[in-house]
């Protein structure tokens, strides 16, 4: 068992989280954003980005009680509080975006109305040049 | 250059671990560090240390191990998906340590690509 | 037969594998993730609508209710569930075939 | 009447293992009988006793435990699966047991619906 | 614990093994595979059924060594020994067919040709059939 | 930025995402099951040979040799890597996204 020690102090990166996948029938969006959590502790950049199915996760009016599953929801509010802290923050050098797809959320019959948090909404061709320009994606 | 590798996935029920392990051996040998593999999501189940593969297959988790071992490679396993799975120190492999998806993120930071094999 | 579908019709092939073999007559019950394909205006709607004219569709309540699902956005003609339902439908149906 | 199930995925990873549950719950307030379910492919991961769930979250491998407890439900966990991903009696949960894929033709056959769940 | 034992002497029933998942990405091919060997004991029909991306199965000249991963072909040959075995014993009571969809086949390119065995090709509409009248149906 | 795609995409969208979401001159890699994304003849074909004018698109040999797909079958103009070619990709690309 080697334990490495990265250097990390001053980098700053950004990081992208893909979420593509809707809540409850997987475990994705519930562990991704525990991910999400931990990193506003190292102050970095990030792309909180929902695509695809993964637009189903931040549905308003998410009951999970006859699944005797946990609700993800506030959880999402949590993050939207992590962003507006860093946005007024102006010590802070962390910018942190919460993305959807425009196209996903229109296929899916979702408008802005139906989501739980304020999102940001980019076209495809917008969206291809935030992943563009991350320096690390992961995958929900 | 400095890989770090992220593996969602347990051991035969997805081929997400196997072309991660090819892909830390092909980069090693070109002479790439990598530093860490964080394992997360069904991925902590590859640090079983009581999987016992039939012996006309790999050993996917021995395989890590091995590698551990010999390489160098920092194995880490998320604490908080062991344990709702079920994989703690007691059936931990050697050459795994377990620790907090903080690991995750220094890796992100830390290394030159980040590089996730999945479901 | 009851056809069950748990898979998002956004993301897997699953549903279109069970309408096109599924028997015309057939009971298909839409769970998991396979719920979004029991809502209105979506890009899979129309099929769905369709598939309900030859079958009998139904949709599992506690998982629309999970994901934050109303009735109001229900295909017209497809009936929700609860899991005793789901039962009977096993039940009444002489076999299952799971799209997964 | 008499359900068989067959359950192909983990505890929490995938909600197979929780509808099927529920399923079985449903089925056994209704009278219908529950004679066996079978674990199959990472199904097999449902018989971990190491699982420790958070406190706020449902325990999935309790709950089939009890089950078999209470209601005298078989739960069988497939041999071969069990072994590569290292589900075998040192890490049993109890009213589990293990044994061959034949209890799940067995099931197939002596039940008038078998029901799966999985990915 | 508790061991149920179940009746299965002189039961007669029609599995269907419906195989949907394309091979070594996922080990459900592998597995799917062992319980048709198994369930031969039992002497019960069986279709083993190859749709959507299952019909990569059986295609021919898979050659696995790059991956260290066990070549799932020959089994398909011991299932294809094991239905001749069937057909050919006229005191057993078992009929098996391995049945490919016509329409899963040739959206990805696929002929008989291009199978390691022998196959039964069937319309969608026949398929559907087959399905109908099956006791239990078993997907991987 | 590489894309990584190691689904089917007969089975999934996550090919349909990533030539939605990739940047043109990207490079794509296609993995595991997303090898079947890389052959003539199907369904997809055309969509994946319109892919390669505006991106470059790799496919993991050991991945089709696995599957029974040969060379002779490739799409014109992907090219094959093995796995020290993959390491290559995500080294000479600044970045790398996973559609799994």
């Amino acid at each position: 068992m080697t334990e490495y020690n990265f250097e990390t102090e001053g980098v700053k990166k950004t990081i992208t989280y893909l979420n593509r996948k809707a809540p409850y029938g997987t475990i994705y969006a519930l562990e991704v954003l525990e991910s999400v959590l931990i990193s506003a502790a190292f102050e970095q950049h990030a792309n909180i980005v929902f695509v695809d199915d993964g637009v189903f996760q931040i549905k308003k009016d998410q009951d999970t009680a006859d699944l005797d599953m946990k609700c993800f929801l506030p959880t999402y509010g949590i993050i939207e509080m992590e962003k507006e802290d860093a946005d007024e923050d102006e010590d802070m050098d962390m910018n942190w975006r919460i993305i959807v797809e425009k196209e996903s959320m229109e296929a899916r019959g979702l408008t802005t109305d139906d989501f739980k948090i304020e999102v940001e909404v980019l076209s495809s061709a917008e969206l291809a040049d935030v992943l563009d320009t991350s320096d690390a994606v992961i995958g929900g | 250059m400095k890989f770090g590798i992220l593996i969602n996935e347990g051991p035969f029920t997805h081929q997400a671990s196997d072309t991660a392990y090819k892909f830390v051996v092909a980069a090693l040998e070109k002479g790439h560090e990598v530093p860490r593999v964080f394992f997360y999501y069904d991925g902590v189940y590859n640090a079983n240390k009581l999987s016992a593969p039939q012996a006309d297959d790999r050993n996917v988790v021995k395989r890590w191990s091995d590698l551990a071992a010999d390489k160098g490679v920092d194995l880490v396993v998320c604490i908080a998906a062991g344990l709702r799975r079920g994989i703690v120190e007691d059936n931990l492999m050697d050459g795994f340590r377990i620790s907090g998806l903080g690991q995750l993120t220094e890796a992100a930071i830390g290394t030159d690509r980040l590089m996730m094999f999945g479901d | 037969m009851l056809h069950t579908v748990n898979k998002s019709p956004f993301e897997r092939n699953s549903l279109e594998s069970c309408l096109r073999l599924a028997k015309k007559g057939s009971a298909i019950l839409l769970l998991e993730d396979g719920v979004y394909a029991a809502i209105n205006g979506t890009s899979v709607s129309d099929k769905v609508s369709g598939a309900t004219k030859d079958n009998s569709v139904y949709v599992l309540g506690p998982d629309m209710k999970a994901r934050g699902l109303g009735e109001s956005q229900l295909i017209d003609g497809i009936k929700i569930v609860d899991y005793a339902g789901f039962v009977d439908l096993a039940a009444d149906n002489d076999g299952v075939t799971p799209w997964l």
